[in-house]
């Protein structure tokens, strides 16, 4: 019961905020989506990195597959993002099977390593294909104000938006976590080789969890395209976004809601120390990583659950 | 139901296993004894997946398995233990059975009632809320083999199930393996407590690095003086 | 000309590994404090920029030393994912306070052989590579017989290669891992400051090698020091061959691709030694 | 020499070790015996300091060197021949040497310490370029003698030394362990074995292990004629 009605807390929390930031603090509404937007993304890579415990370095390659594909939909084929969003999340399942058919076997830092080698790739790829990509210059939306295009003048949309696809992230890790699936990933991540003599396929329970992962992860990248109208291979395929993810999972913790509170809290964290100091740039993220080091520290397994059991 | 035949493992040019060969039949309870290091638990790894033989071929209820890799070879019906428990340390006691139940039921409540039953087969229903990183050296043994057996299987392959329990407790693991041979299960062991083995097992063998070195009756092994000369030691060293 | 130096910048990486048994994230910033050590050496002294090494390597051994001795040490029994994310916490810390110190402008350190070319024979040669060239052989070499001919240098080894079995010898291995980081940091810190008057030096130019340090170290075999200088040769060789034919991010890419297949592939390296 | 004084010691929330109480004479030579499983290679880690004892005192030579860590015991004279012989498969035979001598020379010539070492094992001269990891299960026993002699141990433990070797191997590792205490008579020699012939023949006292506690002592003819204790305890 009390689980139940924790989740409950946390789904209502999260479909309220943004009305009340909205009404409240309208010059800082645009936090709230970035909290949301954080939260889903370490959301999806809880799905491989905490559940199965492959950590991955990779996974704003998949943001980029999914704002790249609707994007160009919607620009050369006229396809409306609420279209090119699948889209973009089934190029994104496919990509992440190729490469987790090679990779996956990897274990530890050589999978770490080899999703960090993965996102560079993807963006040298989209920068030399200037033609299609327009390379480094990136791409613009125009701007249609219409919600058949997944646009609107009104803010509230897009927090709207990012909590549904948050809350489908959330959805997706429970769903797992209550299923024969969430049960053989916890073993592959406990111990893989007794997992296997148990008669678990372990290769393709890994590649579902990464390829799950990178479909919610492309999902969000069209939401991201859509909220800036404007995207680049630097801002998406990114090695520091990617870190920023598997970072938010870490400290949060590989609870359901943990990567939500991982993300809320580093990226209030965040607006918090620019707001305080707006004059020395650099310093958020030195803070930042200052606290993310004690945090590993002192509370390895997450703040979530450390949270939990001491407060 | 198994046959191996001729199986060859080498590790860096080192023959860890020479041309061994036995069957199991169906129904049996079949030891593998030998001192450590003679090559009983590489026999099991090749059987079960873990390694690839370098020669010979294994088959089971007809079908050839060599080489197949280990989750093939346990939903083929193999399933197995290991000497160093390898329990999912930080599952619960049950969860960890789940895990195994689960690779023959889809649903959930199907494979934690088959759990629970499980576990109370080794012993084990009072133990099912706690880690299973903080049971007793005993009950990660029992967990061992709950595991193995929640996956149904028909041929059970227990690597040392006895080892680290005291000559008290040995009795009762002695008989839980009989009750499973009894439900069906043919079993193979590898076992170290002889004294143990005599009482469950039907046929044995020997291995003395990495060759079978005898194979027959309880009776008639421990009387061979070969055998004792591997266990025991040599007079004169 | 830069495989020696791609060598020495990755050989701490691979030094590192063997005996830590992690990827240092942080390693790229380790190089780009090396490269404003330098800056800042050539600026105040005047000096010629080689003679900055000494500095830069203490400097940079210290804080290697003191970030595994009071920092990793403390997680490392929990696995290697807390001590990853340490490193990484540290390369964003180094990055971003090197920004704050001495902004994000592009220094270049001003020296005046820059330009100068010599020839030998027929072949012209641009000064500061030779230089770079022939200081990498010689740190190639001083490694070796660091390794090789010294107590300390054994006690690494053994370390890496089994850390148990090496304390039942006596070694300290507390301080053995504590010095093999120092000494990884350092020689990234070297590699900075011979790159120094190459390149343009900003807060995040780490994270413009670090990728490449990776390949080089994979590829000549995760650990084995020999491999990360033929691996730095071989990177080298091929970028500068695909650049010929493709253009220089499309090489990057396919080295990057390179280092994927060969994680998959040939987790050993190219060139790794086996027992057999 | 040695001397344990009810030492508890852990994994995780497993009790490995329980109460451990004994005491071992400068000179002689103790065996541990015990079914596999029941914390023999736990106690000889426990003395050497490669696991923590969480209560208990282990006291060495007089001293109380509880809390000393594993290298400082090992440079204090305390030597263990690890179960699976772990060499360093990478390094050549003479470098393995010369990390354990590097430690304990306390002052002797290098040279001096290998040659003593292949004059015991004239094998380890004739590959001492070859990588540890080439050599033969029997060589490699050797080579992980010879690291523990050349440190000269007061106290020298052994963890199955006949574990995965032929039995005329067995036979010389036993050979060179006799080689290795003649002229050496104030050596001190634990052997954890599970061959109990073996293990008898080449000690003087015994203790028998189960479940991490002493259950008997007695000297090696005690225990080899205790018909009832080798049914119950060493499986046998």
């Amino acid at each position: 019961m009390l689980r139940l009605g924790e989740n409950a807390y946390w789904a209502m929390g999260l479909v309220l905020l943004p009305a009340a930031a909205y009404v409240a603090v309208p010059e800082y509404f645009s936090v709230v989506i970035l909290m949301y937007y954080y939260a889903a993304l370490g959301s999806a890579w809880n799905i491989l990195g905490g559940r199965t415990g492959q950590l991955s370095f990779g996974n704003s390659a998949f943001l980029a597959v999914g704002a790249y594909t609707s994007t160009l939909l919607f620009l050369d084929y006229h396809v409306s993002p609420w279209v090119g969003m699948w889209v973009g999340g089934a190029l994104a399942a496919v990509t992440s099977l190729l490469l987790g058919l090679t990779s996956l076997r990897l274990k530890g830092p050589f999978f770490v390593m080899s999703s960090f080698a993965f996102v560079q790739v993807v963006q040298l790829l989209l920068a030399h294909f200037t033609n299609i990509t327009n390379g480094n210059v990136g791409l613009v939306l125009p701007l249609t104000d219409s919600l058949a295009d997944m646009e609107s003048g009104n803010p509230l949309f897009y927090g709207y938006l990012i909590a549904g696809i948050l809350l489908l992230a959330v959805s997706v890790n429970y769903a797992i976590s209550k299923s024969k699936t969430g049960y053989f990933l916890s073993a592959i991540r406990e111990d893989e080789d007794a997992a296997k003599a148990l008669g678990v396929n372990t290769a393709r329970y890994k590649a579902l969890a990464f390829v799950t992962s990178a479909f919610l992860t492309a999902l969000i990248g069209t939401f991201y395209a859509q909220y800036l109208l404007f995207i680049t291979p630097t801002a998406t395929a990114s090695i520091p976004l990617s870190i920023q993810i598997a970072i938010i999972a870490i400290v949060g913790g590989r609870e359901l809601w943990a990567p939500v509170l991982g993300g809320i809290m580093l990226e209030g964290f965040a607006f918090l120390v620019e707001t305080l100091f707006p004059a020395i740039p650099g310093l958020n993220f030195a803070v930042y990583a200052v606290l993310l080091m004690a945090v590993i520290i002192l509370s390895p397994s997450g703040v979530y659950k450390y949270v939990r059991e001491h407060i | 139901m198994l046959q191996v035949k001729g199986i060859t493992k080498k590790f860096g040019g080192v023959a860890a296993l020479n041309s061994v060969s036995f069957d199991v039949g169906k129904g049996e309870v079949f030891a593998i004894i030998g001192p450590n290091g003679s090559g009983k638990t590489t026999l099991f790894n090749v059987v079960a997946g873990f390694h690839k033989p370098d020669g010979g071929s294994i088959s089971f209820e007809g079908k050839d398995i060599t080489g197949w890799q280990p989750f093939r070879v346990a939903q083929a019906g193999i399933a197995r233990s290991f000497q160093n428990t390898r329990p999912f340390p930080d599952l619960t006691t049950l969860d960890n059975v789940v895990v195994g139940a689960l690779t023959r039921h889809r649903n959930i409540r199907e494979a934690r009632s088959k759990a629970e039953e499980v576990m109370a087969t080794v012993g084990l229903g009072g133990a099912a809320g706690m880690q299973a990183k903080n049971l007793s050296i005993q009950d990660r043994k029992r967990l061992e083999v709950a595991k193995a057996i929640a996956t149904s299987p028909r041929l059970l392959l227990l690597d040392e199930p006895m080892a680290g329990l005291t000559g008290e407790e040995i009795p009762d693991f002695v008989s839980l393996i009989k009750r499973l041979n009894e439900s069906g299960m043919t079993i193979l062991l590898i076992e170290h407590v002889l004294y143990a083995i005599t009482k469950v097992a039907d046929r044995l063998m020997v291995m003395d690095n990495g060759n079978k070195l005898a194979e027959g009756a309880p009776g008639d092994i421990m009387n061979d003086s070969r055998v004792l000369k591997a266990y025991i030691g040599e007079d004169d060293a | 000309m830069l495989g020696g130096v791609y060598g020495v910048m990755s050989v701490g990486l691979t030094l590192i590994f063997g005996v830590l048994r992690i990827p240092n994230f942080a390693h790229g910033e380790f190089l780009m404090l090396g490269m404003y050590v330098t800056y800042w050496f050539v600026v105040f002294t005047h000096l010629n920029p080689v003679f900055s090494i000494a500095v830069s390597a203490a400097v940079l051994f210290v804080l290697g030393y003191f970030f595994q001795s009071q920092l990793l040490s403390r997680v490392s029994r929990q696995g290697e994912v807390p001590q990853i994310f340490l490193t990484v916490a540290l390369s964003i810390f180094l990055s971003n306070a090197a920004e704050i110190l001495w902004g994000s402008n592009y220094r270049i350190v001003p020296v005046s052989y820059t330009s100068t070319t010599f020839h030998i024979g027929l072949v012209s040669v641009y000064a500061p590579n030779a230089i770079i060239f022939a200081f990498s052989l010689f740190l190639a070499g001083l490694l070796w017989f660091l390794l090789n001919k010294t107590h300390t240098g054994l006690a690494i080894q053994a370390t890496a290669q089994d850390p148990e079995a090496a304390q039942l010898m006596g070694t300290d291995i507390k301080k053995v891992t504590a010095v093999s980081f120092a000494l990884g940091a350092a020689l990234a810190a070297v590699a900075g400051s011979l790159l120094a008057p190459l390149y343009p030096i900003f807060p995040t130019v780490g994270s413009y090698f670090i990728l490449l340090m990776f390949t080089i170290v994979v590829l000549g075999g995760l650990g084995d020091v020999k491999g990360a200088f033929v691996g730095g040769t071989l990177i080298s060789v091929v970028l500068s061959v695909s650049s010929i034919f493709v253009t220089e991010d499309l090489g990057f890419a396919l080295v990057f691709i390179m280092f994927i297949l060969i994680l998959v592939l040939a987790p050993q390296g190219l060139f790794g030694k086996t027992v057999k | 020499m040695l001397e344990l004084e009810s030492v508890d010691a852990y994994y995780g929330t497993l009790k490995v070790l329980d109460s451990i109480t004994m005491k071992v004479d400068k000179g002689e030579s103790v065996t541990i015996l015990g079914p596999n499983g029941m914390g023999k290679t736990t106690l000889l880690r426990t003395i050497v300091g490669l696991m923590p004892a969480r209560s208990g005192r282990i006291k060495y030579k007089g001293k109380d060197i509880t809390q000393w860590p594993a290298h400082r015991r090992v440079r204090e004279g305390i030597s263990l021949v690890p179960e699976g012989r772990r060499v360093f498969p990478y390094l050549s035979v003479e470098k393995n040497l010369l990390v354990a001598a590097g430690t304990t020379s306390g002052g002797r010539r290098e040279e001096d310490s290998l040659e003593t070492v292949y004059s015991i094992f004239p094998d380890l001269k004739a590959k001492r370029k070859d990588l540890a990891g080439n050599l033969s299960g029997g060589q490699q026993q050797m080579l992980a003698l010879g690291r523990s002699l050349i440190q000269s141990p007061s106290l020298l433990m052994l963890d199955e030394p006949s574990l995965g070797l032929a039995p005329i191997v067995v036979k010389s590792v036993y050979q060179a362990i006799r080689k290795i205490r003649e002229g050496r008579e104030e050596l001190t020699l634990v052997v954890v074995e599970q061959n109990v012939r073996v293990a008898l023949e080449n000690a003087s006292r015994g203790y028998v292990m189960q479940h991490g506690r002493v259950v008997a002592a007695g000297t090696s003819e005690e225990l080899m004629n205790d018909s009832k204790l080798k049914e119950r305890y060493l499986g046998v």
